[in-house]
Order: structure tokens, then C-alpha cells, then sequence
């Protein structure tokens, strides 16, 4: 029982290191620094970077560019990339969709998708939650039917809507669960289709979330005409890939290399701030505790998900083990979010939007600090609310 | 022992219930709060005229009703239901505290320009290395003559955009963090040296940093004994904390009731989420949170009448509660609501904003705890 | 809204100081000083000195007893009791069953039984639970068959067990849940009897709970004979009494007054224990934190109950109230317990049982610390769990 | 990164726990606890001869296996499933380790009489006033001659009332708190002078208040350096820790299994209160508790082997988490038995009462965040 990392180990660490001190964009760095929202384009230079490097799907299957790094290794990799604070790839497409396409897909498909998706060349989202569906995610209403087309082909038409669906309005790309059997259970009769989002019928619609921002979207599909091809597995067994990629969606739920980088923001930013008593807040006794308390408990989660990569750990079923990850993963991020809001004192009442960065009201550190909060609260609800996860872990491990 | 509200109050409930009922809208508001000024001027003038309710909690020989600070109590409850973002705190509770307390000069002549709808106040207290220790001043006010010349820099000074006045806390003398030294100031907004950076607030009011460059004051603009005045600034903000724990436990009262609301009507897996045990407790420890907040609020309240420890461990143990309490409340408010609850569109956001941001207002729940310790355990035991 | 007392009250107040200061045992007094295990005439020699007084039974009906006082005298009586750290009367006889009788007692019951209960001449015991039943009461299994006696009289012959009688070991009566028709629904069928203790057929056992103490019996019921006039009420609707009885055992249960006295004990001993930095452990801010929150909480609950005997609170059925008073005062008492414990540091652990407080063995605040913290677990369990309270409040005030 | 056992570490742990199944019973220690001497000296030499665990963690030079503080972290968790009360936390890892580090004179020769069960050690440490800082001592070594003599009294000694030696904590100068002048000392039991006052503890342990009276002891008599031996003592402590919080791990998963196993049996209402969802969620909660604990433990061990800032930081780090965990998780089995596990019948009171105890052991969840803090964040910011 040891946490020695081999000399392949530090060589590897030294090299994830220099590259990134090398390779991360200038600007994009800068653009960090001064808070500014980050577009399309932001994302998707980092990516493109990444997969000429050959780095940008580290768990894909060798053939289609994975890396066969061991699971310290990739362990480094996120450590590193925490480190240097960098953007991290979009879930959508690298570490949601391929797995299913590479599992489930056909040949043509993985062909197709699979090179673009790793190279970043499209953005991808996701079409699987419905209005009022919540956690309960197989009570999907959106409906395809299979028609054939005048040019003989075959189609789905597909009529329905698509909610919470995160940066949908970049989007060059989505994966949809559509009902293609409305006749059957609610986790049968469900198809996997990918859909090309400038398919006439579209319409992606801004969700402003409560600290006023855009992140999601609301998607509307009036008969989209989607062609069979674009199926991902048999028809009306989409359940399948939907569950493969929930289980991936949960992989590095944890976040414990970021919330190790928030708790060091915390820190520095207690350390400037004055407390009551007039010394640096980081002093005050009790603002120190609630923070030595936490890196305690993002101590344990991170041995936690140690032992889960080294398979150690008592989860009894897929998904267990991230189930706790995901909990205290969020519920961490959280209090690092309340943290901050309450360092910030008064000037976490400010609401400066778009350029508040440069606004010179309050210190930097202070900017969005109540955004941040309130938009982390989307955290603990979503991809299966914590409640789920709790739901989960009693029925798979506990067996109640 | 008397734990009831009297008639007038009661009345005075259900007008300003009534009058909001049916003009403070989610949407009234949304649509005033996105516009220019940021607030409804005519709303403001309805409490002064259609309602009366701006002299609720003056005596009657200063024009008012007679009430006293029960009475702003009961009003701040219904501002904190309907999310009212107009000035009734810093202009009535706060404003007017400091002219029944402090009896400057022209004070009655102020207080009738209150009662009528005239004059709004804003409280310029905080400061930028400050955080919620209100002695520690910057801003100086040097003799000048009969009068006094103030500089310095105020932050996030609430209701400020809108203001005519501005009470002012500075330093007549004594260090950065002495108690002796402070002094406060009614400032008219208008007057020359005042600049403003306004901009909104999270929960929907609007505020500035104010900044004061060599602004002449004539000596009546002082409020209270010149550098002794911090017990005068401590039972205002006392005052005003008591009033923010009635708003809260309106703000309170909506997130539990429609959180419920929400929960019964919800479906999940084919059944209300409200069937669910693990959220019927939820929603019974939020209500408990609700109703111990409503008990500390009166507790607040009639020890504002009581002695000077009396009436700073009451409000701060009261604000304890509120800010657990708003935390508690408003993230599982939040949580309970789902997806929807993260929307701008939803009303349920709003109140959660509101409840965070009255956790942190006149002094954290930490700051709370640390002066209740003093009051009660003593500095070193 | 206010606080004052009227000129009556104060004048009430200092009879009730006077009474106490003159008249509380003073052999009663050294024993609770060195912590004596207190036993059955210790109780009752109190019991009947307020008996004398004309305070045994405040709430009563007046023709019984009862002193008619206000709620807010009965407020300054509890307080006063809790300030010279008196023992309680023992709620079995004048708090739980005096008022069954008195509500649905015939005559000759109320004539026989409540002189006796006020006046502290005889000893009573519950007999409500029955193992493997907990908070569920009503599923009860103890059966009661009327027959008619050799003697011509009607009689109902007992059988089962109960539980978790408290004191039971000193009874010399006890009133008892018993099925006697157990064809009907769980709470239909059941009977409320007042059975003598003496009775051939009864056997108590005791139970030893965790800590070592002897507090709580079994009861066993075996062909025990009970006149047919001994039973409160009609046959088979002895859950009328039964649902009175558990609205009077709950109320009282916020124990603020006590709770008051139990943390000026906590602080008293965390002014003379040493904290790790070497001052009282009463000015590690850390401790007096957590005093400081306590002593909130107990001022959340202590205006709670007052709105609540003041009819100014929001439960909208009998016992909702009751249900927060029991949950918070249960939890703030627990907390008292562990604070304690806490404070006790290596001298928690010691168990030096009887006659423990003349051991020598660390300071004599700290004997027992760990026992009142073991034993004080029982009460978010019985009266009802917390679990059950919350359920309560969810049904009846939440409508849930 | 290893995260895993060896065969041998696999093979202890089977060895121990099919001893203890065949042994250790509930009724069988509950038997033992109420006799005299209130443990049994017959398992401390099935330990020895038997099952030869005690020298698990020696070197092969020692005599031992070659194992090291893994090896005990196996043998702890055992332990704590069965609540073992044989002191194989004081003699192996407190006083082997004290051996094994400080290498007096004597050293190898009482190790082997540790391995062969013959000698058995109880640690002095504790004092009435000190709390949980190890340097607060009253208790004192004079120089006489060659060798000291000792004065002082030590509090709630641990295994005393069966051990044949203590290692006592005692000042050979500095003043009462300092750091300076801490000197570790092994004292035969029956040494002229020593003498006890012994009773039980609340969770089946016998220990002792141990008094010194001019007790006379040689120079070989010290363990580490004169007056410098404060890091040493440190260092056994956090070894302490690591093992008990490995025992805490057993607990706790006796403590959250039988609540597992007796919610799926017992009825309320007409069904297994295993599916009220409010006591689903607890025990998710409880389980995840239990999983944060064992990570912790792992992550203290390994930290042992590291610089001794890693060491005293992990120690620390997991024993908050054991702390928390052990209130959670103990208070909830109780409340889940209901009135059963108010019982001293049950063997889950039991495992609460040891939960208990273990928070406060080697210094409370207050006093190990306190150390953390210092360790992490610095003394000032």
C-alpha cells in the first residue's frame, strides 16, 4: 500500500507538464484571468491543440486514438491540468457520445463521427432530458416516426422537445433519445439518433438560468427528418446506449483535481480579504476551519476515487461507486461556491454582467462569486440529482 | 406576556398585503426591475398616499401613525413575500431610526418629507476593507468651520441610484478600527463631491459604490454626539437587522410554501414528488427552520424595546437563525424544484437570491454568532 | 407584542422562589449534589410536599386540584422549578393518566384514583409498548378476554407482554393498552384498563440499557385477572384514551427550563476544564461556539413554545406543535449530552457505577458524562421517533 | 500507487477473523467483560502461540514476520469488528512502536516478549489537567544518580489493570507545557512506588488512574533521547491513531451492516422499515461515511511512511473523518434499532459505545482539526 509513482510515472508528469506550459494558448489564459465568458472558438483551439498532440481522447480504444494510458496516468494528466488551470474538453462529444459510438455504432458510423469528434472539428449535444422529466429520464415523449422519403430512402420524423440541453446553441451536432415505440414500457421503444443540428425544424431556444446567464437551451424538433443511418444500435434499444453513456457522464464526476484548484482560489483569496477582526480573513478561526474541513473531506474523496481506479472499493454494480463520487463530488464544489460568496462580503451583491471584470467595483476575486454560487446549485440536481444517486446506492449496494 | 398583533396592525397587514396582491406581481416586478430606474416611483408613491403606510412607525406628533418598530415588522414580512425592492428599509427603518434616535436638528421636517413620499434614504456604512466591523472607517469628516468636509469611499450602498439622501458613517477622529471617533452624516444626494457607480444588484435592487471628494456639510448635517456615535449606529443597524429577519421570514414563508406547492404537483416515476419521504422531511425541517425564524423575529422585536445588551444579543441571535435558516430553506428550495428551479423564469430563484443575500446583510451569520458570543459568554470566558 | 409580567406574576414569581427555597428536601438536595441513584420515595416525598402545597397537579380541573394558573404563571412555575434544580413530578399518574380519568372516567374512577395520583400515594407505570411494535402502538397483541368470575363479577383475563415501562419496577399500578376484540382494525378492538400491580400473574423484568442503568421493564401479563370496572371508557375504545394520553405525554416535552439548567451545568464545567491551548475550555472558540449556537437554539425553541402556549403558531391539528417542541427539544438536550461528554475529555470514560461520585476517579462534573449521553438517545427514539414527528407534521400541517 | 494487500496481509486478516468468529462472540466477551480480570489472558496467547500475530509487525530480525504499520492496520480492523478488548493497540503498535523507534537498550529483548505474549504494555500518557496536549505534564523524571525518579499521576491508563509494563510520559525539565524536556520512560508494573486505583471504562476496557511515588528506575529505563522526545511520542501517536482508526473502520462496519441487516428485518406499519426511503437515505449516508473512512485510513497509513509533516497531517486528517463518522454513523444505528438498541442486550450499543470512545481517543475531532490546521494553513494565515 503505497502512492509511489514509478519512474515512467514522473516522466510522464514531466512531460504532461512542459506541454502544457508550452502549448496553452496565450490568450485564452488571458481571457481567464480577466473573467471574460468564453465562446466557441475558446474551446475548441484548446481541443484542436489536444488532439494533435494526441491527447484529446485518452480513453477512447487505440485504434481510434486513445492513448492506453494506465489509470495513474491519467490520474497525472488531470492532477497536471487542474495544475495549470487549463479549459478542460467538452463531455459532449469525446467522453459522452464516442463511447457509444465506438460500442454501439456501426462501422460507417465510427468512421463517420468518430476522427471529427477527437480532432474537435464539431460540437456535439446532448438531446435526452424533456420538460417535466427530471431524473425520471425514460418518461420521454419525443416521438419518431419511420416514414419513407420521396427519394425512397428511409426517415424519421421526428417531433418533440429537448430541454436543459447545455451549449446547445454552439452546436453543430446532437444525440437524441426519441420514442420510436410508443406502445412499450418506457425504457423500450427508445432510439439513439444523431441528428445534424441545421436540419430544417430545429430551434434552439436560451434557458437564462437564475444568475442570468445562458447555458442551456431549450430544443425544439418539428418534423426533423433524420435518416435511418444516423441510428446508433437497433431500433427501440436506445435504453442500452443511454445507459453507457450516463455511466461515462459520471467518470471524473469527482472533480477532484478542480475543487483542489478552487480550494487554493479559496485560500488566496481568504488570504487578501480582512475578517471582522481585522487580520486576513483566512485567519479568522472559524473561516480557517470551515476551510481545513473541507480539504480534509476533499482529501477523503480523492482516496476514495483512488481506490475506486484501483478497483479496491465496494461498489457491487456499474455506477455504484461513481454515485458516491458524484455526491460528495458536488457537494464539495458547493461549499467551495459558498466559500467564496462568503469571503467576498459585500461585494458579492454586485450584479456587473458581461465586462463586471473590468467594472472596478469590488476586488477581482469578488466578481460573480454569487453567480457562481447559484449557478453551482445545478450540481446536486443534475445527471441523476443527489437524491437519485442516493436511491441508487440503496438499491444496488445496500440492496434495500 | 403578549405574543399578539394589535388591530391596526392586523389592518395594516392586509393593506399593504392587498396593495401588493394586486400590483407587485412576479412579472410587475421582472418588467420594472429589467427597465430604467430599476424601481417603481409610483409604487412608492401609493405607500405614501393610497397606503399611508410610510408614518405607520412614526409617533403622531411627528406626523406619523403611532407604531413603533413592531409595526415595521409587519411590513417588512409582506416586502419580503412579494420581493419588493423599493426603499421601505433604508429610507423608514433605517433613515427614520436615525432621526427618532439621533434628534438632529431638522429631523422633523425630514420625517414629514419621509412620511409623504419625498425623501428616500440610503445608508453609507460599509467600506471596502470594512467587512462588518462598522467602526472601521476610512471616510473622514474634518472640521471646517462651522461645518465639516467628508472624503472617502462607500461600498455597495443599497437603494442608493434612487436616494435623495444619504446617511453617512465617518471619522471625526480616532484610528481606522476605534470605537471612539465616529461620526454620522445626513448628506443630501445631490450635494457637490458625491459621485455614484450604480449598478444592480443579484436580488434585484440597485446599489453604488459613493464616492465623497471634499463634500462640505454644514454642522445640522450631523446625527447623533460627534464621535461618540457608534451606540447610535449599533441600535440602528440593530433596528434594521430585526426588520431584515421580518422581511426574511417572508422571503422564507414563499420558498417553503411553494416549494411544497411545487412538490405536490410535480410528478416523477409516475407519482408526486411530494410522496416521496426523503422530501416530506426535507419540507418539515424547512418548515421548522420557518417557524423558529418567525419566533426569533418577535424575540427580535421585543428586545428592541429592552436594554442595550438585551436588544444587540436579540438581534443577533435572531440574525443566526434567519441566515441558517435562509440557507437551509433556499437551497433546498432550489434543490426540490429541480431544473426548474435553476430558471430565471421561475419565481422560486428569486426568493432563493434574496434569502442568500440576507444572509450576508448588516454582518454574516458568522459575524452574528462572534458579537452574540461577546454579549453572552464574554470576550474570554 | 412584549415580554412583561404583570405585577400578579411577579408576585406569583416570588411565592413560587419562596416555596421552593424553604421547602425542597434538604436530604433531597445532597443526594442530587453527589449523584445518588435516586429511588422510589425520594420521588414521592417531593410529590407529596407540593401535594400539601396544593401544587401537585396545576393543569387539572379545579374540582380535583387543579390551581387554574395562566399560561404564563404555569411558564414562571416550570421556570422557577428548573432555576433550584428540583425533581419533576413523575408524569405517569398526574400528567398522563389523571387526565384519561378525568375526561373519560366514570364517578366512582375519578373519586377512587385521583386523590391518590395528586397526592403522591401510589406509584403508576404505563403499559403502551409491546416488543417488536416501537412507534407503530396501535399493533399492539396483549389480549384481554372477559369472563365471568367464580364470584359472579365480570373480569377480563390478560395476556402478553409489554415493554419499555419506565420506572416499572416501582409500580404499584399501571394502565395498559389491551386487544379485546381481535377481529377489528388495528386501532379499533383496544381497551384502556388500570391494572394493580400486585395482581398474581404479573411479573416485571428489567431491561439494562446501554449505559448499565436499570430504568426500563418488561412486564409480563400472564392469565392476570382485572375487574371489568378498572377499564377507562368503553370497551373497545380504549384509543381514544389512548390518543389523549400520547397529546399530554408529549406536552412539556420542549424542556426548555431544563435544558436552560443543563447548559449553565456545561458552562460551569467548561470554566474550570482546560482546553489544549491551556485556558477553560470555555474560551477555546471552538467550544464556545458551540455553546453560543446551543444557546440560540434554545432561545429558537424557548419562543416557539411561548407562541405556542400563546396560540400564535401555525399548527393546524392536536400535537403538531407538540411535534417540532419534541424534536427540537429532544435534539438540543442530546447536544447538551454531547457537548459534555466532550468537555469531560479522558474522564468520559471511566465507569465506576454505584457510588461512582465518591470514586475520586477525575472531577465529579465528569462521572456519568458518557451514561447521560448512551441514555439521553432514547428520546429522539421513544414518544414517538423524530422520524415519526417529522411524518406527522408532513401529514398534518403540510398536507403532504 | 498500490492500493492493495499482500498475500500475507490477506492471509493475517483471515487468520484473525476466522479466531475470532470461533472465539470472540458476542456472549463469549460479554462473559469475559463482567468476570475478573475482564479480559482473558487464553486469547492473548492463542494471539501469541496460535495464531502468531503478535509479531506481525516486527522485523524478521526482531523475531516478527517483517511486516510493519499496514500489517497492524489488518489486525486493528479485525479487532474492532469483534470489539477485542486485548491489548494489542498499546502493546504492539504503542509499545512496539516506542521499540522499534526508540531503541533503548533493552529493546530487542522485550520485543520478544511481546511476540511471545509474556509481556504486555500499558501507555501513561494522559494526565488529568493536559487534555489532549501531549507535553502538558506534571508528572516528573528527577535525575538520581545513574538513573530517575518518577512522580506524578497519569490518568485513564488504558490496559494498566493487565500490563506488565508502562511506558509513562514525564518531564525531565522545562517548564509544564513546554515542548522542551519531554522524556519517555519504561516502568516495570510492579515497580516499588507505583501503585493504581483500577475500575472499567464505558466500552468493556479495564484501565487505571497510575500514580508515582518516588518510583526509582535506571538510565536504561529511557526510550529515546532525554528532555527531546516529544517528536518520538508524536510519532508512536500518529501510528496510535492509524490503528485506531483502522479499529474504528471495523466498528463502523458492524455498526452499518447489523443497521443494514436489522432494518430488513424489523416491521413497522405493516413493513420492513428498510423501505422507508428517510432510513434508506440515512444508511446511503452512513455507508458513505463508512467508504470515507476507509480511505481516509489507507491514506493515513501510507502517509506514515512519509516526511513527518505527511504523517502528522494524515494522522490528523483521518482521525477527523473517523471522529465524524463514528458520531454519524453510531448515533443513526441507534436510532434505527429504536428502543433495541437502547439494550444492553444487543450487541449494537456496544458498537456505539466503542465508536464513542474512539472519538474522543488519542484527542477529539476538535483537537486533531486544530492540529491539521496548524499543519496546513499555518498557525497565522
Amino acid at each position: 500500500m503505497n502512492l509511489d509513482f514509478s519512474p515512467e510515472d514522473n516522466a510522464f508528469r514531466e512531460e504532461a507538464r512542459a506541454f502544457l506550459a508550452q502549448s496553452y494558448p496565450k490568450e485564452l489564459r488571458e481571457k481567464q484571468a480577466r473573467g471574460e465568458t468564453l465562446g466557441k472558438e475558446d474551446y475548441l483551439s484548446w481541443h484542436r491543440i489536444l488532439a494533435k498532440k494526441g491527447w484529446a481522447a485518452p480513453s477512447w480504444p487505440k485504434e481510434w486514438g486513445g492513448t492506453d494510458w494506465t489509470p495513474t496516468q491519467k490520474y497525472i494528466w488531470s492532477e497536471e491540468q487542474a495544475r495549470a488551470d487549463t479549459l478542460g474538453i467538452l463531455p459532449f462529444g469525446v467522453a459522452m457520445l464516442a463511447p457509444v459510438i465506438y460500442t454501439f455504432g456501426t462501422e460507417e458510423q465510427k468512421a463517420k463521427f468518430l476522427p471529427d469528434i477527437r480532432d474537435g472539428k464539431i460540437w456535439w449535444c446532448q438531446g435526452y432530458s424533456e420538460p417535466g422529466a427530471g431524473s425520471d429520464l425514460a418518461s420521454l415523449k419525443t416521438r419518431a416516426e419511420r416514414v419513407t422519403g420521396d427519394d425512397g430512402k428511409e426517415y424519421y420524423i421526428v417531433n418533440g422537445q429537448k430541454t436543459w440541453t447545455t451549449l446547445g446553441q454552439h452546436a453543430d451536432w446532437g444525440f437524441f433519445l426519441v420514442r420510436t415505440d410508443p406502445d412499450s414500457k418506457p425504457q423500450a421503444g427508445i432510439s439513439f439518433l444523431l441528428i445534424d443540428m441545421k436540419t430544417p425544424g430545429i430551434t434552439v431556444r436560451p434557458i437564462i438560468t437564475l444568475e442570468g446567464g445562458h447555458e442551456v437551451n431549450d430544443v425544439f424538433l418539428d418534423n426533423v427528418k433524420v435518416p435511418v443511418e444516423n441510428r446508433v444500435f437497433h431500433e427501440n434499444q436506445g435504453w442500452t446506449c443511454a445507459k453507457a453513456l450516463l455511466a461515462h457522464e459520471r467518470s471524473g464526476i469527482a472533480g477532484v483535481a478542480r475543487s483542489k484548484r478552487g480550494l487554493e482560489r479559496v485560500r488566496e483569496m481568504a488570504s487578501t480579504e480582512l475578517a471582522d477582526a481585522g487580520g486576513a480573513l483566512l485567519a479568522d478561526p472559524f473561516f480557517k476551519r470551515k476551510v481545513a474541513e473541507l480539504e480534509i473531506d476533499l482529501t477523503a474523496l480523492e482516496f476514495t476515487e483512488l481506490r475506486t481506479l484501483a478497483g479496491e472499493s465496494s461498489g457491487k454494480g456499474p455506477g455504484t461507486e461513481s454515485s458516491i463520487l458524484k455526491i460528495k463530488g458536488t457537494e464539495i464544489q458547493q461549499r467551495l461556491q459558498e466559500l467564496a460568496l462568503e469571503a467576498a462580503g459585500h461585494y458579492g451583491a454586485p450584479f456587473l454582467g458581461e465586462g463586471g471584470h473590468n467594472s472596478g467595483v469590488g476586488p477581482l476575486h469578488s466578481i460573480d462569486t454569487a453567480g457562481d454560487y447559484f449557478n453551482g446549485r445545478k450540481t446536486s440536481i443534475y445527471g441523476g440529482s443527489n437524491e437519485i444517486q442516493r436511491n441508487i446506492i440503496a438499491k444496488m449496494v445496500l440492496g434495500l | 406576556m403578549d405574543f399578539s398583533f394589535t388591530e391596526e396592525q392586523s389592518m395594516l397587514r392586509d393593506t399593504v398585503a392587498s396593495y401588493l396582491a394586486d400590483n407587485y406581481s412576479f412579472d410587475q416586478r421582472r418588467a420594472a426591475l429589467k427597465a430604467e430606474p430599476g424601481w417603481r416611483p409610483q409604487v412608492w408613491k401609493a405607500f405614501a398616499d393610497e397606503l399611508g403606510i410610510l408614518g405607520a412607525a412614526f409617533s403622531e406628533e411627528q406626523g406619523g401613525l403611532g407604531g413603533g418598530t413592531t409595526d415595521n415588522m409587519v411590513i417588512m414580512e409582506e416586502l419580503g413575500k412579494a420581493l419588493v425592492v423599493e426603499p421601505y428599509l433604508p429610507t423608514v427603518v433605517i433613515g427614520g431610526g436615525f432621526l427618532k434616535h439621533g434628534k438632529p436638528a431638522g429631523a422633523d421636517e425630514l420625517i414629514g418629507k419621509i412620511i409623504a413620499g419625498e425623501a428616500i434614504i440610503a445608508f453609507a456604512y460599509a467600506e471596502p476593507q470594512g467587512r462588518y466591523t462598522w467602526s472601521d472607517l476610512k471616510t473622514t469628516a474634518k472640521k471646517d468651520g462651522a461645518g465639516y468636509v467628508l472624503n472617502g469611499h462607500k461600498a455597495v450602498v443599497i437603494g442608493a441610484p434612487y436616494a435623495t439622501h444619504l446617511i453617512v458613517t465617518a471619522r471625526t477622529g480616532g484610528g481606522q478600527r476605534e470605537t471612539q471617533g465616529v461620526s454620522v452624516f445626513i448628506v443630501p444626494k445631490d450635494a457637490k463631491g458625491v459621485t455614484t457607480r450604480d449598478y444592480p444588484t443579484v436580488d434585484g435592487f440597485r446599489a453604488s459604490e459613493v464616492y465623497f471628494e471634499n463634500v462640505a456639510v454644514g454642522a445640522e448635517a450631523m446625527i447623533g454626539p460627534e464621535g461618540q456615535a457608534l451606540p447610535l449606529v449599533e441600535k440602528v443597524m440593530d433596528e434594521a437587522v430585526a426588520a431584515t429577519c421580518a422581511e426574511a421570514c417572508g422571503v422564507l414563508r414563499q420558498l417553503h410554501e411553494g416549494t411544497v406547492e411545487y412538490a405536490r404537483q410535480r410528478k416523477q416515476f409516475g407519482q408526486p414528488i411530494s410522496s416521496f419521504q426523503v422530501l416530506q422531511h426535507r419540507m418539515v425541517d424547512m418548515f421548522i427552520q420557518l417557524e423558529q425564524s418567525i419566533s426569533m423575529t418577535y424575540m427580535a422585536d421585543i428586545m428592541l424595546a429592552g436594554s442595550d445588551l438585551e436588544r444587540a444579543k436579540g438581534a443577533s441571535a435572531a440574525k443566526v437563525q434567519i441566515g441558517k435558516a435562509c440557507k437551509f430553506v433556499g437551497q433546498n428550495a432550489i434543490q426540490i424544484h429541480g431544473g426548474m428551479g435553476m430558471t430565471d423564469e421561475m419565481a422560486i430563484g428569486h426568493y432563493f437570491k434574496r434569502a442568500t443575500m440576507i444572509e450576508a446583510a448588516f454582518g454574516s451569520t458568522d459575524h452574528h454568532l462572534a458579537r452574540y458570543e461577546i454579549l453572552s459568554l464574554g470576550k474570554v470566558a
